[in-house]
């Protein structure tokens, strides 16, 4: 077991650091807000942590702390700048907003290292304290995500106008998915590049909009166990499918299109429905065998009165 | 597993070897290059019992796919086996800076191939068999001057980190230090790629030579459009467009020239008995991620006899002990500055279907 | 003529239509009655195809049209101004009636949005405009243009005055009883009982999934508190309100 | 500054050609196909391996492509998309699930090809064609430029008056809104979504061809550059305007040969992209979508 | 319909009567050229059911969405018990205590009936509240939900989604969530569209009963029968205009409304 944890150490870790970066997209399209700015502040918060480390001789906690509340801050600036936005167009913007902060730190001379990145930012941290960290990240987002305030996150997604006419401020929510999602992209970038020591400019890019994009979908968009389930499947894909060899990409590929065509709510949803089921049927068989078809209240509708 | 073996001293009959490297993905050519060329020296170990009646150096390859998450992750379970002797490390220089920390942690040695960035050979278990770009790129300066070609225009993926290195430091200072005049020096990018722009004032200027520090498809159109532009004069690359990089930029590609660490065109014993070999077993020519991987192996090798131990301890020692003296290999008289390879390098020409020598590979 | 028989619809374990059989013959308006619920729109889209049936049978003239996709129901000649109106919101009002034109004679499209138009006029002075952005009862003046259209043999109609204007519901009734009188079957859900009344031929009562009723218009005219009660309106019948 | 505008029309001219079939697919029948880039590539690489095997003509090789294309969107349409539309009634639902299937699709090409090619750049050396350079008012131009410019062009507007004017482009629009409605009209849904999806590949086999013979090669990658810029370029015209693909991909064109031109290479995705944000805060709907039509 | 349970809800919001809840003066809505809503002026007084009649598209929907501030004023004001709220932001409005309902129906297709009428409950008059409702709370919300899916005849329903419902169903379910958040004011757009004649009295009997608990309500709908028996007064409007205004049998009566509303046969439909 132990040896088998350190073999697998980085994969374990990555799984973390990757639900965070995952769950830094979903949170604001939960709400409707189809926005990657999570990816750009995870750019972000890997820079900052790895120049306040390198340059500056921070320590991982105060470096950590740092890349979350400066993801934060540019994220909810970032909302405000493009509130009018919705849809597509705001999934571009946000995109355009990555993909420049990838262009900025090339061009950042010594301070980014340029082209090359930063090396040599090794942090103190240990799997302990991501799963901490995690933790209380997904306790949080389960307040998101049932009760009320689910029910008024997904108003807002589902019909913003709808929802300001419930009362619910619309434009908060929108603002505050941003500022979640930028902390947790810069505690995400943060941690990875404190882990592995090193971050370069390739590390911001559009494929990593896309994994994160993958994952949720994958794995099932309403809920961080959606978000979960996809990082586990993506991190661990490339190990599980080395015996594929070189054909891995395109096995890759095939999972990835039939779980889009099969499973409509991704691996989550799936799991769920087949739950609801499997529910139902023991309901049914439970209720007397020899009453007449189910009357699950929608045929009998037309006469309850 | 069995606990323990690798870090026996003296020299077993097995000695577990793992190559961590791209087989797939956009730079696969560097990973399975490096991977063709340390299998033929290992055959040729083993064959002539180099290390030992009997001893046998075996390798497994793993791909890491392009990407940094699987390099690292990849390199923690090939660190945790306690039967591996040594890696023949990643070929992406941020693979490597991010395996570099890791290897010393875990007390492994690793031999990098290409991984031309700073952050890769840091500490006594990290050693690199490829020499970098800029400690031979004066080849192509001194050609240059030699030639009289004053007036040179730079066109470079300023976003490429080895690209990057030299376009920004030391080719203005080599040619400034052989009189020549740079008239220009325009960046370019990694998602570059279109150069009608770039190639367009270039050729306005018609300098005597054009230096292109550019990835092989980058280098095939830019070198394509800058002759439709007009220019005719002198283009110097880099060794990414050596093996037969240039081929499809068909008739412009010919006549380019390119310092490189190895070519089959060089005219040493080793090399020729290398290229020999490669070509028997691969049914082609080498290129130079395979003379990497091959002298690289033969350092391995080397290392292990010198300090008489196949523990990753000994292998470490025998590395530094190696490096002190140099060896010669298929790239040529090889001497080192700490664990970092240099080469004498060599000047080369690209006559539209294989490499003509210009000047040096003289061993 | 459009025959059904014994049709059946579920919703996975909601069994919604139970054996309903009704029939729209060229010249005549059926309608259909019912609560909430109790499966009309149901029976209507099954019989376009949009909904797969369980069990029964729909022919035209003959033919079957049960396990036929819907574009080739609709070529055979059946149309259906589908239950909330489901207009193109983003397209334009002319647009919205030039698609529901797509099966008709190119040559006729023209002429056809005229007549449109005739009838609907604020629909011409809207022609430009998204359709979403009409009122509601415009985009129902809209569903129901787009459905002539397509010049059907037989022509399903689900509410087709639901939120209209009293005098716009006239317009409309009257536009279903004279399309009725060009030759054309037409089966026509509402809920606006009395005006649906005064212009249908046959009248069919569903209730719970099932046909519990159905005779010529004219008589269940003369006993209206037998339709009222049989939508479950008895309370309201015996009061005599209307 | 003459020679500057004819390079950017070039670019542009490019950049429409994929971009177009992209946003065919996307603005009508609502196909967001992020196997696009990937189609691109692969039908240049199919032509490519034809070339090797056969020396073959400009417009041959052209065919080839052209041919691959459609058949690789035709296979994605039948495979992926076609069932994820037929298993969902509202067209919202299936949005991110065709974003995904065309990700996992795109995955199948690209590795392939990194393998056959080794990742190293591909051309159509085999092909009889060789580009001819000529001056023009003292304009360098090559013939591939000529033809790209006017097959660009060309087709750009072609494409546009036809989706919208005709009977089918209509139907296709109608379809991207409310599939279950349009069938109502007597539209075959799924038969004209394959025709859509082909011609949208063929497009992609276009440009691929086109692209080939203006750089000399390609590599795998270049695919997801490429799909990246035309969902610019169609966000920044407007979703659903042909028109403003036409304009997007000359104005993304034009913005990236001034940065080059101005020799700051390094800083051209700042730029576009920066250009892009900035467009989009002014007209939140891109340059010539239409607001979202939404009632109480 | 259970009638019976109603009296128990609604009493802390109840008005004083004949207060003002409600004044909207020189109101106008326009989009482009077209004047949906033009200078229409009118004052809703507490424990009331009010009218709107008119042709279609004459502008009642846009009074909605108007007085719910979901369309921006071209010109005029607005007053909610006395304060301001032209400029307000629409959510701030409906805190206040105002409901409505949709036109077309809206609700959330991914929720079960239950969810969608809680959304309502929740929203009652606590802006911005992040749900950290304690159990009592959490109690009370849950008996509004019930309260309001029996009254509005949806009992058996809860667990259904509402695309599994018919469209009369569906409207209830819009009904069901405006009451249940025990608004000062509820605006109802069309809610019986799609019901025959007797579910639409089940409804009226219920906004009846509604208004004697002293709810304030705005109702439009096409039925002039039910609107004459349902409402205490009435507003008939027509190309955005106000044109009649007053006890229902009068304003029906009303040549103008006669014109414009009944159609040129001038016959009453009912
Ligand atoms: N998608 C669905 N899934 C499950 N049940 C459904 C679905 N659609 C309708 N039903 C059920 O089928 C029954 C019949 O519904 P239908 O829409 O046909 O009623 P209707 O007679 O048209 O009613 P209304 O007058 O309210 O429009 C209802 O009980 C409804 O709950
Ligand atoms: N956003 C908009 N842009 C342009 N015109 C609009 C817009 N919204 C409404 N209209 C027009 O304003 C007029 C009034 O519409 P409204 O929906 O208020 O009518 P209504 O009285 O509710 O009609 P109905 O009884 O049919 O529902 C209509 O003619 C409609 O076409
Ligand atoms: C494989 C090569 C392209 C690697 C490159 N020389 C680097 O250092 O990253
Ligand atoms: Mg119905
Ligand atoms: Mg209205």
């Amino acid at each position: 077991m132990t040896d088998w944890y350190f073999s697998h150490i980085v994969l374990v870790q990555s799984t973390l650091t990757t639900l965070l970066l995952a769950l830094s997209v979903q949170v604001p399209l939960r709400a409707g807000v189809f926005s990657f700015a999570g990816v750009g502040c995870y750019g972000i918060g890997g820079y900052l942590a790895a120049i306040g480390m390198v340059h500056y001789g921070l320590s991982t906690a105060s470096a950590i702390l740092l890349a979350a509340a400066a993801g934060g801050i540019a994220a909810y600036a970032l909302g405000l700048l493009i509130q009018r936005l919705t849809g597509l167009y705001l999934a571009m913007a946000t995109v355009a907003f990555t993909l420049i902060i990838a262009v900025v730190v090339v061009n950042g001379g010594d301070l980014t290292g340029s082209a090359a990145g930063l090396f040599g930012a090794l942090g103190t941290l240990d799997t302990g304290h991501l799963l901490a960290v995690v933790a209380v990240v997904v306790v949080a987002l389960t307040f998101t995500e049932i009760g009320p305030l689910g029910r008024r996150v997904e108003a807002v997604r589902e019909d913003p106008e709808l929802a300001s006419a419930m009362g619910i401020d619309v434009a908060r929510y929108r603002r505050a998915t941003f500022a979640v999602s930028g902390v947790l992209g810069g505690l995400s970038g943060s941690m990875t590049v404190l882990l592995r020591s090193t971050v370069t400019p390739d590390d911001i890019n559009f494929h990593l909009v896309v994994l994160a994009l993958t994952i949720i979908i994958v794995g099932g968009s309403r809920s961080w166990i959606g978000a979960f389930v996809g990082t586990v499947i993506f991190v661990w894909m490339p190990e599980v499918l080395a015996f594929v060899g070189e054909w891995e990409d395109v096995v890759y590929g095939v999972l990835v299109a039939a779980a889009a065509v099969y499973l409509p709510g991704g691996v989550t949803g799936a799991a769920m429905d087949g739950y609801r089921r499997y529910r139902r049927k023991r309901r049914e068989a439970q209720s007397s065998p020899d009453a007449p078809p189910p009357q699950p209240a929608a045929a009998a509708a037309g006469g309850d009165r | 597993a069995q606990g323990g073996i690798a870090t026996q001293e003296g020299i077993p009959k097995e000695i577990r070897l793992l190559g961590v490297r791209d087989h797939t993905g956009p730079v696969a050519y560097a990973g399975i290059g490096g991977a063709r060329g340390g299998e033929l020296a290992i055959s040729e170990i083993n064959r002539s019992g180099y290390l030992g009646k009997g001893v046998k150096l075996t390798i497994e390859e793993v791909d890491t796919a392009g990407s940094i998450e699987t390099a690292s992750a990849e390199m923690a379970q090939a660190t945790a086996d306690r039967t591996v002797h040594a890696i023949m490390g990643p070929t992406q220089g941020q693979q490597a800076a991010t395996v570099a920390p890791m290897v010393e942690r875990a007390q492994v040695p690793t031999i990098f191939t290409q991984a031309g960035s700073d952050g890769v050979v840091i500490n006594d278990y990290t050693y690199r068999a490829t020499a970098p770009m800029e400690s031979y790129y004066h080849l192509a300066t001194d050609y240059l001057a030699e030639k009289r070609l004053r007036d040179v225009s730079v066109l470079y993926n300023a976003t490429f980190p080895t690209f990057a290195e030299i376009g920004d430091g030391p080719l203005p200072k080599q040619a400034a230090a052989r009189g020549l005049n740079i008239v220009s020096s325009t960046p370019v990018q990694m998602t570059t790629q279109d150069f009608t722009t770039p190639v367009r004032s270039i050729a306005g200027k018609d300098p005597d030579a054009v230096v292109m520090l550019l990835t092989e498809p980058q280098s095939v159109t830019a070198l394509t459009q800058l002759r439709q532009a007009g220019y005719d004069g002198q283009v110097i690359a880099t060794s990414v467009q050596g093996g037969g990089n240039l081929k499809e930029a068909g008739r412009h590609g010919k006549g380019v020239i390119y310092p490189t660490d190895f070519s089959p065109a060089l005219t040493s014993r080793k090399a020729r008995d290398f290229v020999a070999a490669f070509e028997k077993r691969f049914g082609q020519l080498p290129d130079v991620y395979a003379a990497e991987g091959y002298d690289g192996m033969w350092w391995l090798a080397r290392a292990i006899k010198a300090s008489g131990s196949a523990s990753r301890d000994g292998i470490k020692r025998g590395l530094q002990e190696v490096a002190k003296d140099g060896f010669e290999g298929a790239m040529g008289e090889l001497t080192f500055a700490g664990g970092d390879m240099r080469v004498p390098g060599v000047l080369v020409r690209w006559n539209g279907t294989r490499e003509e020598l210009v000047s040096g590979g003289a061993s | 003529m459009l025959e059904v028989a014994d049709l059946h619809v579920s919703y996975g374990p909601v069994h919604a239509v139970r054996g309903v059989s009704l029939a729209a013959e060229p010249e005549r308006i059926t309608l259909v009655l019912g609560a909430n619920g109790a499966g009309k729109s149901t029976s209507l889209r099954a019989i376009c195809g949009l909904q797969p049936a369980s069990g029964g049978s729909v022919r035209l003239d003959g033919a079957e049209l049960l396990g036929k996709r819907p574009h080739r129901i609709v070529r055979d000649g059946v149309s259906l101004v589908p239950e909330g109106r489901r207009i193109f919101a983003p397209l334009t009002v002319a647009e919205n009636l030039r698609i529901g034109g797509y099966t008709a004679d190119r040559s006729r499209v023209g002429a056809l949005v005229d007549g449109v138009y005739d009838r609907f006029p604020i629909l011409a002075q809207r022609r430009d405009m998204p359709a979403g952005l009409l009122s509601g009862g415009e985009q129902q003046m809209l569903a129901f243009g787009r459905a002539l259209m397509a010049q059907p043999h037989v022509m399903l109609l689900d509410e087709p005055s639901m939120g209209l204007a009293p005098g716009m519901v006239d317009t409309v009734l009257a536009g279903v009883r004279a399309i009725a009188d060009s030759g054309i079957g037409v089966l026509m859900v509402e809920q606006n009982v009395d005006a649906g009344l005064a212009v249908a031929d046959t009248v069919s009562i569903v209730a719970r999934g099932e046909v519990v009723r159905s005779g010529q218009a004219a008589e269940l005219r003369q006993d209206a508190s037998v339709v009222h009660a049989l939508l479950g309106e008895a309370a309201l019948a015996e009061e005599g309100a209307p | 500054m003459a020679q500057h505008i004819l390079n950017a029309v070039a670019l542009g001219s490019v950049y429409l050609v994929f971009a177009l079939g992209m946003a065919l697919a996307w603005s009508t029948i609502g196909i967001l196909n992020f196997a696009h880039g990937a189609t691109f590539m692969f039908s240049a690489f199919t032509a490519h391996v034809v070339t090797q095997q056969v020396a073959l003509p400009m417009p041959a090789v052209v065919l080839v492509a052209v041919a691959a294309g459609a058949l690789i969107a035709t296979l994605t349409q039948v495979l992926a998309f076609g069932p994820i539309m037929r298993r969902v009634a509202d067209h919202r639902a299936a949005e991110l699930r065709i974003l995904i299937g065309g990700i996992g699709v795109a995955a199948i090409p690209l590795a392939i090809a990194e393998r056959e090619t080794a990742s190293a750049p591909f051309g159509f050396r085999g092909s009889t064609y060789q580009a001819q350079v000529f001056e023009v008012f003292g304009l360098r131009m090559t013939t591939t430029v000529l033809v790209i410019v006017l097959a660009g062009i060309g087709i750009g507007v072609g494409v546009w008056r036809w989706l919208a004017r005709s009977r089918q482009g209509l139907a296709l629009r109608a379809i991207g809104v409310d599939a279950e409605t349009a069938s109502l009209m007597g539209v075959d849904r799924s038969t004209l979504a394959l025709g859509t999806m082909a011609t949208s590949g063929a497009l992609a086999g276009l440009a691929g061809a086109l692209l080939t013979f203006q750089l000399g090669a390609i590599a795998p990658e270049s695919g997801d550059q490429l799909l990246i810029k035309a969902f610019a370029i169609v966000v920044l015209g407007g979703l659903g305007s042909m028109g403003g693909v036409i304009v997007g991909a000359f104005v993304l064109a034009g913005a990236e040969t001034l940065v080059l031109a101005m020799n700051q290479g390094t800083w051209v995705d700042a730029v576009s992209f920066g250009l892009i944000f900035l467009v989009l805060l002014l007209r939140p709907q891109g340059l010539f979508g239409r607001q979202e039509v939404r009632r109480t | 319909m259970a009638a019976s349970t109603a009296a128990t809800t609604g009493d802390e919001r109840r008005a004083e009567p004949e207060a003002t809840v409600l004044r909207a003066d020189d109101v106008a809505v326009h989009f482009g050229g077209v004047k949906a809503v033009d200078g229409v002026s009118i004052t809703l007084t507490a424990g009331r059911i009010f009218g709107v009649l008119g042709p279609n598209g004459s502008g009642k929907s846009t009074l909605l969405a108007a007085l719910t501030r979901l369309v921006p004023l071209t010109r005029g004001r607005l007053e909610f018990q006395g304060k301001p709220y032209d400029t307000v932001r629409p959510h701030t409005i409906a805190a206040r205590g105002v409901a409505r309902t949709f036109q077309t129906v809206r609700i959330l297709p991914g929720r079960t009936v239950f969810d969608n009428v809680a959304l309502g409950a929740e929203s009652a008059g606590r802006p911005g509240s992040i749900g950290r409702a304690g159990k009592a709370e959490r109690g009370r919300v849950r008996q509004r939900v019930r309260t309001a899916i029996e009254r509005t005849g949806l009992s058996g329903k809860e667990r259904h989604r509402p695309d599994e419902l018919s469209y009369g169903y569906q409207r209830r379910v819009e009904i069901a969530r405006a009451i249940a958040s025990e608004p000062t004011l509820l605006l109802l757009d069309e809610p019986t569209a799609g019901m025959n004649r007797q579910e639409r009295d089940d409804i009226t009997g219920l906004l009846d009963d509604l208004r004697g608990e002293g709810l304030t309500q705005l109702l439009i709908e096409h039925d002039v029968q039910m609107m004459v028996e349902a409402c205490d007064h009435l507003f008939a409007m027509n190309f955005g205009e106000l044109i009649a205004d007053g006890e229902p049998e009068s304003v029906v009566r009303h040549p103008a409304v006669q014109e414009a509303y009944l159609g040129t046969q001038g016959r009453a439909h009912a």
